[in-house]
């Protein structure tokens, strides 16, 4: 049996999971539970466990264990890690890799209008960082974390296209 | 003196094109689109009958450009131009230009639109025509003095507001006489850069008003009607969101008394066309103008659902010079609509503008929903124009009725592929202060100060703990089955199962 | 004494079971979905909140099965079960036995669905109701001479009908007197191998009657009401096609006068719940009738759209025991509505079935349009069942309206991987006859004798050429640059551009 | 510039195309026509000539000359061959592939009920051949052709797939 550690929120789930005869059976928490699995598309499900209902859409980057599960009109954010690295990890007193991402990135394209920081300034979780205009609205990008401004690689009247690197705290 | 309408250019995109397509078809007119680079496979273009690039993506290049539009029309033969909203739909010059070219402008005359587009005309055309206004002062160009004087008559809080405004610009709340100055001046500024006019006036500010509008009809005769009230106060800076007809607190007696305040201000200013008076109201009766769009709005269907009109189509008969068919005692109000933006957007984040491909998209659909989209699947949301990709209409015989469709078919839309304001509205659904219909423009900073729209449970944690977990280890499991396969075959399992089976189960309880 | 029903499980699959589940979800009810193999990623399976595998994908060996459906029902802890149409939905047997079980059956009693499932047993009641009943007559089993006696009494042509009969089966019309005794023993062979009743009686043959039937609503305290009628005359093999409500001809008098002997005879029957009083109409104003249809129609919701009413609500509310919140006259009959079946199969062949994968699932929208699907995109439509998979209705506000929407509507739908009605209803919207309104159950017949349903013209041709001239063309290209490439790369060209380009222009006016 | 015959109903369409500077050029029956191609999915397109909108499917079984292309509701089967290649065909006799089949295959799956016709009998297009019940219905298998029975693959009882041999006219 695989065993998963998901991350929702600030919850934990412990979730085992074993393919056997062409049937699913699953834990959560330890505890059975029954899982009916059915493929619907290329990234979505039908899933019924214990007889509830759920219709999900699975979106995952491939670069991190973050993945988002749509389902009920909700959009939920979730990190999976195999269960027994994740204990490691924790032993060692390493975070999970999704809160220690210190480069802020363009959600989206658009262009940059302000740069509100510069290298050195120490930012807290919420401060604005820069400004970026994008379908006709300005977009105020705020720091996640605490910490200093390292490197800042946009200037105002910049375009940057979704992905590209705006600035890095360290 | 009528004049048939055989073909319509569609000065626009998006879901209003697409809507007023509808209508044409309806009325078997031709309709033709209009594209810019990026929506060569847009929506709209698919609906039209006939289809004409007019320049590159961003809108001063395509839609806004009024010498493309006029050329196109005149090229194929248009009768007439439906400007939508947004983009041209309020400009007076492309209305004036219309005319002159021998199209007809569907919608008011140029002159109306001047006269209601600036905010202190509109304010002294609704005091001439008896309208309630909220408490202000025009100000005179460059009297501070004088002007804090008259804040001080009104009456802190007081509202600036740029004669020449809109979408918030130009715009402050003043609490206090010692902020007054620095406030005044920074409105001014942001108008004359915004506007290319810095002219202002100021307001007593209302802390907690509903936003209630009337939608009007008035024809060519002189025939004039309203057609009931829409409560539009679910906003974020100033922009709607949510809006339902009839406002749960407006009765038919307060319903009989602004109808009749916005059909006399239309009449007044020889209004033509669809348009809606807004007014700012407090309970229980106290009301007052705001401002008039000459244009359709976003939010007609909530009072198509509950008229059983087409205004597109009422639209279109004004603009041939057909008379109204109806009089206001022909018309009523039968249950309760409710409709829910649907933008490309993060709530979560501020309501930032999301982009992308719509790898799945699904309608709500059964009793009581309507939906007007401007995507279909695997459109692509541009990041030239604005979010809203759809409107999600309900209707119940009542209110409760309503809300509980909004529910269900907020749950059965399926987007992937951006973020949407779904997930938000589904919340609103559940807030017991939304249901009591106890709203006022303050709602969403009152409810939910923090920006946190969720309804998660444990139950649906433990459910996506689940389907996350099972997406890692049919993923997982297939790369160790597929280890001695090509790298390029490796990407995805879950994708590369899917495509063996042909959408069949793999798995499940068989 | 009324009893809160909270979770429902729902006997039935596809289109029927997703419109009762969406009034569940509307009326804060659990809804239960039973499946079979072949359903195990059906829609009404995903929009349930519960589902339950009950069997092989024959019905005989899933959604027939009552031990089955009462055992998941008892499991689970379902307080009711709706039986949709169709399957079980008239089934006296099953009836009985939820009630015995100490499960809500939605629908009538037991000894109702009885005494109208028997036409002989109906007939008798109808006109103990005071009902025109078409002129005919009992027959006694070995009787010829007596049955010819009385063919002549009732008058050629006449119709032969089995008691237990339904769906065409055991019916023979008979012109002349040389055919009927050959007519009446394979009617009664075929009765009895069909029903395994034998019983058969005649009526006087109707040559181009309309199909008329009025929905009734009954609560459990003896209240009683009809919404007016549907005209359902357009028919192939006795099944609809195309539905209406109100018919073009039946005035407010005359729909007094059916309604009321619609209400009469449910009352006489001890009726409880929804149903359908079905009867044959000539105009001016003769009307015979029919049947009872003891179950939730197909065609319930034009009659939703005309009355506001949210008929599967009504039902579970009855079956709660709640009275009926509104009288006869607190209804009226707003607007106009059509309801298109949108049904898997090839109208051109004799309407015979067709299966597959919709590879393309695009749904109408915008004002006046309802779907109710059964299916979504990529569904599989399976070989087992009933090959109904959604149902198309409009709204207008008169006839016209509604067929002007109806119209657009069907040209919106978008479907692929199976053949379909939409082309078929699209070109009756066009037909002269059915625009008149002048319908009759011999439409179909009298106006496509030839079963071609066609609106190609010169310019659709034209454009499918260059369509199709088109996707050869782009394939070979593709085929000469990538000639080189291994062969299984070869297969689609038209594919393998669209998966470079990642749903971007090849081409065009850029 | 690469010539095509199209035939629809009984009509038939001479089509030229060209693809130049990311552009196409057509001709239709020797007249220039403007024409806008922009791919929207897998054998979907957006087709605009001289300005008129056609939202288009394509389905081509890749087996012979025949497409559907359905567009505004409507499904119309189109039969296209290279224009060179058809007026060769024509000259020497020879009837396009789609009018010559011979073979009768099931066009979904289901149930033989009964079997109509024996090898040897003469039939005339329209002839009921065999019966399949399929979806609870039964469909009746007509003849398109004059011809005669040359061979039953089938009898009554027998379970038949999408696309399987039926019988076979001569």
């Amino acid at each position: 049996m695989s065993r998963f550690l998901v991350r929702i929120e600030s919850e934990e789930y412990d979730i085992g999971l074993e393919y056997r005869s062409e049937k699913y059976y699953a834990t959560l928490n330890g505890r059975e539970v029954e899982v009916s699995f059915h493929r619907l598309g290329e990234s979505r499900a039908l899933l019924l466990i214990d007889g509830a209902s759920y219709e999900i859409d699975v979106r995952a980057n491939g670069f991190d264990n973050r993945k988002a599960v749509f389902m009920k009109g909700m959009e939920i954010p979730t990190e999976v890690e195999d269960y027994n690295l994740a204990q490691l990890r924790k032993r060692a007193g390493i975070t999970s890799e999704a809160s220690v991402e210190k480069v802020v990135k363009a959600s989206m394209p658009g262009m940059v209008v302000e740069v509100r920081v510069k290298p050195g300034d120490a930012v807290t979780a919420g401060d604005p960082l820069l400004v970026i205009e994008a379908m006709k609205m300005e977009n105020v990008i705020k720091a996640t974390s605490n910490g200093a401004v390292k490197d800042v690689s946009v200037a105002a009247g910049n375009s940057v296209d979704k992905g590209d690197k705006l600035l890095e705290l360290e | 003196m009528t004049q048939k309408i055989t073909k319509i250019l569609v000065a626009n995109r998006g879901e209003i094109a697409v809507r007023i397509m509808r209508a044409c078809r309806d009325m078997d007119i031709r309709s033709v689109a209009v594209f810019s680079d990026c929506d060569a496979g847009a929506y709209h273009v698919r609906m039209a009958d006939e289809a004409y690039h007019i320049g590159p993506s961003p809108s001063t290049e395509s839609y806004l450009v009024q010498d493309k539009l006029i050329e196109v029309a005149k090229k194929i033969g248009a009768d007439a131009i439906h400007p939508g909203y947004g983009f041209l739909a309020e400009n007076a010059t492309f209305a004036k230009r219309c005319v002159d070219e021998g199209i007809i402008f569907i919608g008011p005359k140029a002159e109306t639109i001047t006269t209601l587009g600036d905010k202190l005309q509109a304010r002294k055309a609704a005091l001439e025509s008896g309208l309630p206004v909220v408490p202000g002062e025009q100000l005179d160009d460059d009297n501070l003095n004088d002007a804090l004087e008259k804040a001080h008559t009104v009456g802190f809080p007081v509202l600036i507001k740029a004669a020449a405004g809109g979408g918030g610009k130009g715009m402050r709340v003043v609490y206090s006489p010692d902020d007054f100055e620095e406030a005044l001046r920074s409105a001014g500024n942001e108008a004359g850069s915004a506007f290319g006019d810095s002219r202002v006036f100021i307001e007593k500010y209302l802390e907690r008003p509903r936003h209630i509008e009337f939608q009007i009809l008035c024809d060519q005769h002189g025939n004039a009607v309203h057609l009931g009230e829409r409560e539009c106060s679910i906003q974020r800076r100033h922009q709607k969101l949510i809006e339902e007809s009839p406002s749960p607190v407006i009765t038919e007696a307060m319903r009989k008394k602004m109808g009749a305040a916005a059909v006399n201000i239309a009449q007044k200013t020889g209004y033509v066309g669809a348009g809606t008076v807004e007014f700012m109201f407090v309970e229980p009766d106290q009301f007052y103008f705001l401002e008039v769009n000459t244009r359709l709005q976003v939010e007609h269907p909530v009072t198509e659902m509950v008229t059983g009109l087409d205004l597109v189509k009422e639209q279109i008969a004004i603009a041939e010079g057909v008379e109204l068919s109806f009089g206001q005692d022909d018309l009523s109000i039968v249950g309760h609509a409710i409709e829910y933006r649907i933008c490309a957007e993060n709530p979560e984040e501020n309501f930032m503008p999301s982009t992308g491909v719509l790898k799945n998209y699904r309608l709500p659909a059964g009793p009581g929903v309507r939906v007007d989209s401007g995507v279909v699947i695997f459109s692509e949301v541009p990041i030239y124009y604005d979010p809203l990709i759809a409107k999600l209409i309900v209707w119940g015989k009542d209110r409760n009725e309503a809300i509980s469709r909004g529910r269900r078919a907020l749950e059965e839309y399926r987007v992937s592929g951006v973020d949407t304001t779904i997930g938000f509205h589904r919340v609103l659904m559940d807030n017991e202060t939304f249901i009591r219909g106890d709203l006022s423009t303050k709602f969403l900073e009152e409810e939910y100060p923090e920006h946190r729209y969720s309804r998660l449970n444990n139950t649906y944690r433990e459910a996506a703990a689940i389907a996350a977990a099972l997406h890692s280890f049919t993923t997982q499991r297939k790369i160790r089955l597929a280890s001695s396969a090509p790298k390029n075959q490796q990407t995805s399992a879950w994708q590369a199962r899917h495509r063996r089976d042909n959408l069949r189960s793999f798995g499940g309880d068989r």
